[in-house]
């Protein structure tokens, strides 16, 4: 498949009354990791919850593997393999990490290879299946982390958006968090990677995209961005 | 001296958010809290603002010992907090919003109007005046939340990441308006990420990695701090 | 001043001292109409003072009972003019209505709770005045009748038709004036400000508490006045009848269909609401279908609520603008 | 007068069961759609038609018709949440709560024109009847209606705990936004919760139908027993509920012996506020949103 694994294009997005993103176009490249960086409130996760289906677009198109999903629901970009690992990771903490788990594997695409995806993600994080009968809620940071990323990984998407991964982990944590999102995209999952820890990203990504209040400042392969001198100067504090 | 914290600490159920911190902020000083995302920084912030109650710990504003009083009763002793994410009142218009910080120095509607007024003129909102602040973009925002704090006439100002999400342009802009209050006497505590901004403002910088106070200090020996590098700055980053 | 909201004066004005003047040229079925819209309009601007603070009272009869009953058991009791009782009846709402509000406030009661906690208060007052004698428990209380030609409507508050018109028509509009100031006046800012984010209008220094405490006050406060003129004009009072939980529903419906952002929508949606219930009440008894009035009544209710979420008069409003600028 | 007691109390939980069930549809509601269902008590009513209805023409016990009436309150919610509710779900608290006001208006309209409003009594003679176990007799309708309720708590807990759609909605309950990263149809979750709740308030109808003669404006009255129960149980908790609904009827039993039946609600008025000052989210809600 020549074209882009995901194209976005003209995307507008207005999100509680605020022009969040305004005319937005990039692609990520099928088998790629793709980082989109920016500071907070720079509209990085309106963006992840548009392509996700969550919110509506004003305008602008989404194409998913050749097909226009502009406006699909959630239930229905799921469907199709779009995967997402939220901000805030979003796990169900009155709910145990079995149930978690199940609840990620309801997909009708992924109801036929669910014993071999639980099994995937036992071998990525043992710490989980110790822990299957424990309320998510009473997991650490890095375990809910971990968590998040099991139940994505139970409706066997091939494309995965990963909104902060890094949030609030110690450096060790972080460390193996993106060796996990390295070892996924070498298994052959579509990364795209949305980080407010804009030194790491660029270092983990092929491509990127420099995301500035709801409109693309810079897009290209990722070494180009980490020694582009605005970037540095704006992100790397130098 | 105008705020002394002292050992202060938050446990949550199984997670302790900040362990006995303690430092000070003397008059009419610039001192920055930095750390990455999580350290436990804005938990300060609220405990010092009485928003939450510390698990253990004091906070002294000036002579006066303000732990675990009610937010309102800090607001009017002096110290005026912004918040990480902006909290607009969104069904009211921009003088509306910061005549609220007004009215906690004076009852009367019209000194209340004109102090707005003039903060609003402060954050160069003023062509925005009789809008809602829910049509607002977020850099409009930001200024709301800050014109809004400075209206409450503030000794101490604690500044939650306002730059966060704004362009060169308008960080710059918000630089000229800290120095100003700090010209204008007021003290000013941030937390911020954007490290040009730190050094730009900071008189001090405090660190906090984990919830602990990792280093504390002027820019230039926080820069060449190994730890604070090595944990937060990231390996090639250096403060000059 | 210039730059906050000017209060709409003039049209306010202008609109209640024609009501004045057509009120003589009203029949007996017109004016007993008219007054209950008035009466409903004031209840409503009542309601819709505490509601700009955020706190929705579902218990709002028994402010009006508890100050029809003290404003006429004043009087029957102790002889003394209803200047003085209907007042007395107003500060007793008041102080039960800060009693609500500390308790809510004081124990961080919000939302559905707080809204449930009004309920139970007022059912709870209603049962216990079922069973309590110096108000007659539930055989009710009976003022004594007047003669209408000795009568002085302006010494005994009580009087004929036109004269309820106009008590009714008075009180409503000193009510919307004075809340006009309340809402344009340092705490009318406060309130708004803990009805849209309290914990960041702390954050500026407002006393949630206190400010919560004020507004229910007069909220209840001006409820128990609106109770004790109505008291006089029904005559007779029950618990079931003034204080039953129909009549706080019945209360909050027309500011919520005028549109609760501006004061004036609640004397819109009184003309509206008392109308439409008067008309499907009758309708009904002519045809003999007993409950057609409610079922009408809902009908309608859920017709303007789906589709003028605002409410009449901010559609008014904005029909109006579209007008002038037109 | 110790036996006396014993009924009372018995009398009073079995009571409290078939509250229970009412209130564990309203809490469902809310605890998924932080929606107040205001017209809660008229679904009730509505339930106790339909018993009442199938009972007079087929003289079938009304326990026995609950499951029927549960379908028909379940295909009511399900359709009145998909046309209309579910374009409510972002609106103002104060809107919500006006559009179910006209759905209870509309409601007791319907039964007034349909019924009219005088009561309609189901009278059986197991209505006299009670079952004797050593000084305990336990009345046969109430016993009956309770353990449907139990049967309809327990068929409702473990398809909300066993089934993968029982588990969405909990998910969709315990954080919505998490449910939609995974791709649960939310409003179908929303849906088939309205059906659940208002089917729970049906079942509940048609077994208080021999206890309470049927009539529309008893609607009020479960409306505001349902509210007590929710609020101090925990808006949300579903043991909030069960409890909650127990402790009302037990109280409610206790205080119409001990003090006088006119007052049994008062005592129950006064339990609430209580509980709502000593914790403002009930007994076994959440304590911090």
């Amino acid at each position: 498949m020549s074209e882009a694994h995901l194209d976005v294009r003209d995307l507008e997005v207005s999100y509680g009354g605020v022009r969040a993103l305004n005319g937005i176009s990039f692609s990520v490249p099928h088998n790629s990791l793709t980082a989109i960086v920016g500071a907070n409130g720079a509209g990085k996760t309106t963006l992840v919850r548009t392509v996700a289906g969550m919110i509506r677009p004003v305008r602008g198109r989404i194409v998913f593997e050749g097909t226009d999903i502009t406006g699909q629901d959630s239930s229905e970009t799921c469907e199709l393999g779009i995967g997402q690992v939220a901000e805030g990771r979003q796990i169900f903490p009155n709910l145990t990490v079995a149930e978690n788990l199940r609840l990620g594997g309801a997909l009708r695409r992924s109801s036929g290879s669910y014993g071999a995806n639980r099994r995937r993600v036992f071998e990525m994080f043992p710490r989980l299946e110790e822990r299957l009968k424990q309320k998510a809620g009473t997991l650490s940071g890095g375990e809910q982390q971990m968590l998040a990323i099991g139940r994505c990984l139970m409706s066997s998407p091939s494309f995965i958006m990963f909104d902060e991964p890094s949030l609030g982990l110690s450096p060790l944590m972080v460390e193996f968090i993106f060796a996990t999102i390295l070892e996924l995209k070498k298994s052959g999952v579509t990364i795209l990677l949305i980080e407010q820890n804009v030194a790491e990203s660029l270092a983990l990504a092929e491509f990127a995209t420099v995301l500035e209040n709801g409109e693309i400042a810079l897009s290209g392969p990722a070494a180009e961005i980490a020694d582009d001198d605005r970037v540095r100067k704006a992100y790397l504090g130098l | 001296m105008i705020l002394q914290v002292r050992n202060l600490t938050k446990a949550f159920t199984g997670l302790v958010a900040v362990k006995d911190v303690s430092f000070d902020v003397a008059a009419n000083e610039i001192v920055a809290l930095i750390g990455p995302n999580g350290a436990g920084k804005t938990t300060c912030f609220n405990m010092i603002a009485g928003a939450l109650k510390p698990s253990s710990g004091s906070v002294v504003l000036g002579d006066e010992m303000i732990t675990g009083l009610m937010p309102e009763q800090i607001a009017v002793k002096g110290l005026v907090r912004t918040f990480q994410i902006v909290r607009p009142m969104r069904t009211m218009t921009v003088l509306e919003n910061v005549m609220i910080g007004a009215f906690a120095r004076t009852a009367n509607v019209e000194q209340a109007s004109e102090i707005a007024a003039e903060s609003i003129r402060n954050v160069g909102l003023e062509s925005k005046e009789s809008a809602l602040a829910s049509g607002l973009t977020l850099p409009d925002r930001k200024m709301l939340e800050l014109a809004r704090a400075i209206a409450a006439r503030p000794k101490l100002l604690l500044l939650d990441e306002v730059m966060a999400g704004l362009r060169p342009l308008e960080t710059d802009r918000i630089v000229e308006i800290v120095r100003a209050l700090k010209a204008s006497g007021v003290t000013v505590l941030l937390i911020e990420h954007v490290m040009r901004v730190v050094v730009a403002l900071a008189d001090r910088i405090i660190v906090l990695h984990h919830g602990e106070k990792l280093a504390e200090g002027l820019p230039s020996e926080i820069g060449a701090n190994p730890k604070v590098i090595e944990s937060y700055l990231g390996r090639r980053a250096k403060l000059s | 001043m210039k730059r906050t909201l000017r209060p709409s004066f003039w049209p306010a004005a202008v609109f209640f001292v024609l009501a004045a003047a057509f009120g003589p040229l009203f029949d007996s079925f017109w004016l007993s109409l008219l007054t209950l819209v008035f009466f409903y309009a004031f209840m409503g601007l009542s309601w819709n003072l505490m509601m700009s603070a955020g706190l929705l009272s579902l218990g709002h009869a028994l402010f009006l009972g508890l100050g029809a009953y003290a404003a006429a058991v004043l009087t029957a009791s102790t002889g003394i003019s209803p200047w003085l009782s209907i007042p007395a009846g107003a500060v007793i709402a008041a102080l039960a209505g800060s009693a609500i509000a500390w308790i809510g406030g004081r124990f961080s009661v919000r939302g559905v709770q707080f809204a449930v906690l009004t309920i139970a208060f007022s059912e709870l007052t209603r049962v216990l005045f079922d069973n309590w004698d110096l108000v007659g428990g539930t055989g009710g209380f009976f003022l004594k009748a007047i003669n209408p030609d000795t009568n002085r409507p302006l010494v005994t508050l009580r009087g004929g038709p036109l004269y309820f018109y106009f008590a009714f028509l008075v009180i409503t509009a000193a009510a919307y004036f004075v809340i006009q100031l309340l809402m344009t006046s340092r705490w009318g800012f406060r309130w708004r400000g803990i009805n849209e984010d309290e914990d960041a209008a702390r954050a500026l220094g407002v006393p949630a508490l206190r400010s919560k405490v004020l507004v229910v006050a007069i909220s209840a406060g001006l409820a128990g006045l609106g109770g004790g003129l109505f008291g006089l004009m029904q005559g007779s009072l029950f618990p079931d009848s003034v204080m039953r939980l129909q009549l706080s529903i019945e209360i909050l419906i027309a500011p919520i269909i005028g549109g609760i952002g501006s004061p004036f929508g609640s004397i819109v949606g009184a003309f509206f609401v008392v109308p439409l219930m008067e008309f499907s009440n009758t309708l009904s008894q002519r045809i003999g279908y007993y409950g057609l009035n409610t079922l009408i009544y809902g009908v309608v209710i859920l017709g303007i609520i789906a589709f003028l979420p605002d409410g009449i008069w901010p559609r008014i409003l904005r029909y109006m603008n579209l007008i002038r600028a037109a | 007068m110790a036996t006396l007691y014993l009924n009372v109390i018995a009398g009073g939980i079995l009571i409290g069961i078939v509250y229970a069930l009412i209130a564990l549809g309203l809490t469902i509601i809310f605890g998924v759609m932080r929606i107040v269902n205001f017209a809660h008590g008229e679904m009730v009513v509505i339930g106790m038609y339909v018993g009442y209805g199938l009972w007079s023409v087929t003289k079938i016990p009304p326990w026995m018709i609950a499951p029927a009436a549960a379908l028909v309150l379940f295909v009511l919610g399900y359709a009145l949440q998909r046309a209309i509710v579910n374009s409510f779900i972002d609106r103002p608290q104060h809107s919500q709560f006006i559009l179910f006001i006209s759905f209870a208006l509309i409601i007791t309209g319907l039964h007034l024109v349909f019924f009219g409003p005088d009561p309609r009594p189901i009278g059986m003679i197991e209505s006299m009847q009670s079952y004797a176990i050593g000084p305990l007799h336990l009345d046969v309708v109430r016993s009956q209606a309770a353990l449907m309720a139990l049967a309809f708590v327990a068929a409702l807990i473990l398809f909300l705990q066993q089934s993968t759609f029982g588990r969405s909605i909990r998910a969709a309950a315990d954080n919505l936004i998490g449910a939609r990263v995974i791709g649960i149809r939310v409003h179908t979750v929303y849906s088939v919760t309205a059906g659940i709740g208002m089917g729970c308030a049906g079942a509940a109808g048609t077994l208080v139908a021999p206890i309470f003669d049927t009539q529309p404006f008893l609607a009020t009255d479960f409306t505001l027993i349902a509210f007590i129960i929710v609020i101090v149980g925990g808006l949300g908790s579903l043991t909030g509920a069960l409890l909650g609904g127990v402790l009302i009827g037990l109280s409610e039993a206790l205080a119409a012996l001990t003090i006088s039946p006119a007052l049994k609600t008062v005592f129950s008025y006064a339990l609430l506020a209580l509980v709502l000052v000593w914790r403002p989210n009930g007994l076994f809600g959440e304590q911090e949103r």
